[in-house]
């Protein structure tokens, strides 16, 4: 800033960016009058501490209110589509546990049956139910990931703690399984590497007892808390409508009141096999995608309850080729992510490196959503809304 | 659905078929703009969960776009692809739904492969001003615009 | 040194009023000429104050409704600035020479 | 200064925290005038308005200084102080400072000073050197009596005044009416 | 000379009454001392405490429990290069500091921690008080308008705008307390025959106006005195910019509000003004609303026997202190490499045994006997701010200044016209 005053005098361009399908929002004419037009251009990110990652934002400001934003993104593009191309099937499987990195294992899993749907084989059962496990797991830590960060930004600092004192479990159990805690690998194409380790039952058993008081803690802190319920309530609403042209999965379409999961609408994997509900909320605002997450970890201690309990015996490897070509075509395949829909568009041209993987990545076209929730709102909305879209930068860029 | 859209268009559907148990179609260039709107609003295809493109160079249309749509109400997939040369234009489909406008971008960014109409054609993952559209199969996997690094980063390479 | 009378801070209290004067009197910027109004208030307040010692406690009284006028007059005033300023885009007096905008 | 308050207690230094305060005051008068910078004038400024409330408490006026502090140190100035980064400063910066009629203003100035100087000099009796009887304790308490028995009407009118201020400093300011 | 000084030790008043400049300077230098030291233990222990909330060890490393971590931090922030941007106004940004810190150190010299212990106590004192706590938001102000930057000046704006609106509430809150000092009314809980028709501005005069009535303001006119003290609860918390209401310092959206710019000693500057600042509304509420330095019930438990009990808290207080450190002796790893440590916590131990024996011996009993209670009181204060902090999200902007205007501004008129109604007609 060169000058040191609030408003900055410069007339500025009278086009707004892209409103053309801002149905809900009126945003009004901007005032004719000399204060009032000026805008305020202020840079979030990519360096900022509320950003998750190096998402830069930057913000067109009247006073504190947003009038528009632009999101800048690509600062961790690695260009993992292209290294797919030039990998073989097995070989680019760790790759896609580097997207979203606090939910590898649904990545993992989206791309090892997408494969498996292009070979035409099938996981045997206790792969899958494995498979179920631990990407239930996976979704629990990524919620509780979700959970503390997004308070932390709220400014509530206490839940990022708890939530990471309860993730720890979740993570030991990888660790224990695959070796791994982040990017753990877990499963290969055909079903899994490894049998579950002695006692796994035992631990997944001891940890779903473990955590619905610790969930309940989180909600007493939250949940109820005036001044949480003031800062989400009717913040960042985004309509079903909008919500659907958008294009945007997961919690923040159901939270628009759209009851839709891949789990239950396309079941892969063995989630036929579990009962569980799929939570929906009412208004679409941040408050509505808290209680649907604070819900889903909920759900998924059900199916994995009942995972654990009807886990059958058997082969956890299909027979795959060594070396694997798949037959020439095409193929999509997507799972829920903990995000949203994450897919796997395949292409073979018969030999052993995919011809195409194009990765549909739920964060990047969640945070195509960010503009529309912020509009009219103050800037510390637009923290709020980073928030609750729960993006992954990793997966955003890829 | 696919007889009514045969019926409607005729030669425009070169190909409809099922593999692996997922619909696709292939369609015309010329007819996809129309297409794309009657999917999202006879057919309630109202999601489009995802618009992507691949290169095949040894073909005379070198690229396959293709929008992979969704139906909320018949729980059904459908993978619409058209085949264009390098150098054609596509509509954009932007004003259908409104998530095709970063899917767009990002197809533009890798692929250069511009689709007419949209707000905001410009790259998205890799900086302004890049040379070069990585996943063109031409595009070798260490390759970088090694000028883009020199002027922007002060470093000699990237790698 | 004498000790300290009336008469001290009378002469403090003029030339603080003469200091404001030369303020609203030479100075371009709104905001200085209300803060010189200030300093002449001040004056007036110190005043007040000096011979309220001599005479009751009336000029204390009459000080705070001078604080008070001054709140008053600053906030109007720089209601007035802000207003002013928006349209002409200068907080100049000399530039206030139009009865119209 | 405090020590002045107490009545019985003999102040300590007056002639010395005299000087300095009046100096400070007058010092900083004269920088509010002549900076260019507005902030750099209201910090002046508000340097004056605590020297000057340490005059009041030596004035045995201690109420008089707080109002001084709380109202125009923190209040008033607070104003300044956001109205100055409301608008912009740069342009007037680089400006003149001074106005075409500096030459008269200057002379005016130093025309009335010379009448208070005359004044003082040809009154001097007016004003006896007298040690005033510091007043009791209670200086509070009977500005407090004084407000809300013989200046009840005074005072009506300034908080109606105070409204009046508001409504008009809202109304002025206001983007869209 | 030497008459000089002892002589102030047989008036029974502050040495700023006495007019005794002797005693005044050492006055002000233990008060000031004192709470430069009260800021670093505070460091420590909100660290320490917030850690504990939050399932953390918090500071493990300098020194055993982390106990000379802040000393360590004075000494990195004190060497640490000292910035002062390129296009930032320099003089202002260097005074912006100097003045919230004067202003928060201002504040101490009418704070009364004793009937005698006070540097002085001015018969505007609680006027005083408002209006230096008013002037740190110059400092404010000027520290994010000097940075020439964006993220400070809204900063800046914010925050002088919030300190503002809540002096306005924590005003009306005090003015019900101040006439609470001259009615004489039954509540609930006093028994109703202090002095009635003058009241007092003087923090002293408060404290004696409390014990007299024989009522801590807190339960006077119940819930009238309840509910200004909650005003004033809530108005202090964000006068001092602390959480929920910290927003000029909300890290998630202005990195660091009005301060980002600063480094090194200019920003340990701002941490110590904003903890003496926490420190010293927290004395404010004490001595308004919970009967300063009067111990507990010092009208109803009276004879020599309470008088003794009371008397041995401040001992009984640094000996559990004491007892804890030698618990945390015991279970300190038996490595060799943390002999340093065990040994320096056993030592710290020891000080805090030897302190609380000292503090049995009559003369210091008696004498420190206020100091302690009140001190007590402030620390439960600051002991609410850790929770708050631990606790709350933060407000959003314009959610805050609805709770100030709209919510606490009306709530203290009406307080305080109950408040004189009762007091005329009781």
């Amino acid at each position: 800033m060169t000058d040191r005053t609030m408003f900055d005098l410069k007339p500025t361009d009278p086009k707004p960016a892209d409103d053309k399908y801002l149905s809900h929002l009126e945003l009004g004419e901007p005032d004719k009058t000399f204060l009032d037009t000026n805008e305020l251009v202020i840079n979030m990110g990519p360096q900022h501490p509320a950003t998750h990652g190096v998402l830069r934002v930057i913000l067109k400001l009247d006073g504190e209110k947003v009038l528009g934003t632009e999101c800048v993104i690509g600062y961790l593009h690695r260009g993992v589509e292209k290294i797919a191309e030039n990998r073989t099937y097995t070989m680019f499987n760790p790759y896609v546990d580097r997207m979203d990195y606090v939910a590898a294992v649904s990545n993992g899993l989206g791309y090892c049956e997408a494969v498996e749907k292009l070979l035409n084989i099938e996981a045997p059962p206790r792969a899958k139910y494995i498979r179920v496990i631990l990407t239930e797991l996976n979704r629990l830590a990524s919620h509780q990931l979700w959970l503390g960060t997004h308070a932390l930004d709220i400014g509530a600092m206490t839940p990022l703690f708890y939530t990471f004192r309860d993730r720890e479990e979740i993570l030991k159990i990888f660790e224990k399984y695959c070796g791994a805690r982040l990017t753990t690998h877990a499963f290969r194409i055909g079903g899994c590497q490894y049998e579950t380790y002695e006692g796994f039952e035992r631990d997944v058993v001891k940890f779903l007892d473990f955590v619905p008081p610790k969930i309940d803690e989180y909600e007493e802190l939250l949940t109820t808390n005036r001044i949480w319920l003031e800062r989400t309530k009717n913040v960042g609403v985004i309509s079903r409508a909008d919500a659907i042209a958008l294009g945007v999965t997961g919690p923040v379409l159901r939270a628009s009141g759209v009851k839709w999961d891949l789990r239950k609408a396309q079941p892969y994997a063995a989630y036929s096999d579990f009962d569980f509900e799929v939570p929906i909320g009412a208004n679409g605002d941040t408050y509505d995608r808290y209680t649907v997450r604070m819900e889903e970890m909920r759900q998924s201690l059900r199916i994995i309850r009942q995972a654990v309990e009807k886990i059958p015996e058997g082969p956890i490897m299909a027979k795959v080729p060594k070396v694997m070509k798949p037959p020439v075509g095409e193929i999509y395949h997507s799972i829920e992510a903990p995000k949203g829909e994450l897919g796997y568009f395949i292409v073979s041209d018969g030999s052993t490196q995919p011809y195409r993987v194009r990765i549909r990545p739920p964060s990047f076209v969640n945070l195509q959503a960010l503009d529309i929730m912020v509009r009219g709102a103050l800037v510390a909305d637009v923290i709020a809304v980073i928030g609750t879209l729960d993006i992954v930068l990793g997966e955003v860029d890829r | 659905m696919i007889a009514k859209l045969k019926g409607q268009y005729g030669s425009g559907i070169c190909e409809a078929n099922t593999y692996l148990g997922q619909n696709y179609m292939v369609v015309d260039p010329s007819i996809v703009s129309d297409l794309l709107q009657i999917l999202r609003n006879r057919e309630q295809f109202d999601y489009c969960v995802d618009i992507t493109a691949v290169h095949y160079p040894e073909r005379e249309k070198q690229f396959d776009v293709l929008w992979i749509l969704y139906s909320f109400s018949k729980n059904e997939r459908i993978r619409v692809k058209i085949m264009i040369a390098d150098g054609e234009s596509v509509p954009s489909a932007v004003s259908v739904w409104a998530t095709a406008n970063w899917l767009e971008r990002e197809v533009y960014d890798m692929f250069g492969i511009r689709f007419d109409g949209h707000p905001d054609l410009k790259r998205i993952l890799l900086p302004d001003g890049w040379k070069g559209y990585p996943l063109r199969k031409d595009y070798g996997i260490i390759q970088q615009d090694q000028e883009w690094v020199k002027a922007n980063l002060g470093i000699e390479s990237g790698q | 040194m004498a000790p300290i009378g009336t008469l001290h801070y009378l002469v403090v209290a003029a030339a603080l009023f003469i200091l404001g004067v030369i303020g609203v009197l030479t100075r371009r910027n709104v905001v200085i000429i209300l803060m010189s109004i200030e300093l002449i208030l001040n004056a007036v307040n110190l005043n007040l104050v000096a011979f309220s010692r001599l005479w009751g406690l009336h000029g204390q009284v009459f000080a705070i409704f001078v604080i008070t006028d001054a709140a008053a007059e600053a906030a109007v005033g720089l209601g007035i600035l802000i207003a002013f300023f928006r349209n002409k885009e200068t907080v100049n007096v000399d530039e206030v020479d139009l009865l119209k905008w | 200064m405090e020590q002045a308050i107490q009545p019985g207690m003999q102040p300590v230094a007056t002639t010395f925290f005299f000087y300095l305060l009046s100096g400070l005051t007058l010092l900083s008068g004269v920088f509010v005038i002549t900076r260019k910078n507005p902030v750099h004038s209201a910090l002046a400024l508000i340097f004056g308005l605590l020297a000057q409330a340490g005059l009041y408490l030596m004035l045995y006026a201690p109420f008089v200084a707080g109002v001084q502090i709380i109202l125009y140190a923190g209040g008033i100035m607070v104003l300044f102080l956001f109205v100055i980064m409301l608008v912009n400063l740069e342009r007037s910066q680089r400006e003149e400072r001074f106005n075409k009629q500096w030459v008269v203003g200057l002379v005016a100035a130093v025309a009335l000073g010379v009448l208070f100087v005359v004044v003082y000099v040809k009154g001097k009796a007016l004003f006896p050197y007298r040690i005033a009887q510091p007043l009791e304790n209670s200086n509070t308490q009977q500005i407090g009596v004084m407000l809300y028995g013989q200046y009840m009407f005074a005072f009506e009118i300034a908080s109606l005044l105070l409204l009046v201020a508001i409504i008009g400093a809202v109304v002025m300011a206001k983007k869209r009416i | 000379m030497l008459d000089y000084i002892t002589s102030y030790l047989s008036s029974n008043t502050t040495p700023g009454q006495a007019g005794n400049v002797f005693w005044a300077l050492v006055y002000i230098m233990i008060v000031f001392g004192g709470i430069s030291v009260a800021v670093m233990a505070m460091n420590w222990l909100e660290r320490k405490a917030l850690a504990h909330f939050q399932i953390r060890l918090g500071p493990m490393r300098v020194g055993p429990h982390g106990l000379l971590q802040p000393i360590a931090d004075a000494i990195k922030l004190m060497t640490k290069e000292d910035i002062i941007p390129a296009e930032a106004d320099k003089f202002v940004f260097w005074i912006a500091p100097l003045i919230i810190l004067c202003a928060s150190f201002a504040i101490y010299i009418v704070v009364p921690f004793g009937p005698t212990h006070a540097i002085t106590d001015l018969n505007i004192g609680i006027l005083f008080m408002l209006g230096v706590s008013s002037l740190s938001v110059l400092g404010v102000v000027m520290a994010g308008w000097a940075s020439n930057s964006h993220y400070p000046l809204i900063g800046a704006l914010r925050s002088s705008a919030q300190m503002v609106s809540y002096e306005v509430a924590m005003g009306l809150a005090v003015v019900s307390a101040i006439v609470m000092t001259s009615l004489h009314g039954l509540g609930p809980y006093g028994v109703g025959v202090g002095t009635s028709g003058t009241g007092t501005l003087s923090m002293i005069g408060i404290v004696q106006a409390q014990q007299e009535q024989h009522v801590w303001f807190l339960f006077k006119f119940f819930p009238l005195g309840f509910i200004a003290f909650g005003i004033f609860a809530i108005a202090m918390v964000a006068e001092t910019n602390r959480a929920p209401f910290d927003l000029p310092e909300a890290e998630s959206e202005l990195t660091a509000g009005f301060h980002t710019e600063y480094s090194g000693l200019r920003w340990s500057l701002f941490m110590l003004g904003e903890y003496a600042a926490m420190i010293a509304v927290s004395s404010i509420a004490v001595t308004l609303w919970l009967g300063g330095w009067y111990r507990p019930f010092p009208n109803t438990l009276t004879g020599d026997t309470w008088d003794l009990v009371f008397s041995l808290f401040p001992g009984l207080t640094f000996l559990a202190l004491a007892a804890i450190a030698f618990v945390g002796v015991r279970r300190m790893p038996k490595h060799p490499y943390f002999r340093v440590q065990t040994i320096g916590l056993a030592g710290f131990g020891a000080v805090l045994g030897l302190i609380g024996l000292i503090l049995f011996v009559p003369p210091v009993r008696d004498r420190i006997q206020d100091i302690y209670w009140f001190i007590a009181k402030v620390a439960g204060f600051m002991y609410l701010y850790i929770w708050y902090r631990a606790t709350f999200p933060r407000y959003r902007f314009d959610q805050l200044m609805k709770v100030g205007w709209k919510v606490l501004l009306p709530i203290g008129i009406g307080v305080l016209i109950l408040t004189a109604i009762l007091g005329v007609v009781l």
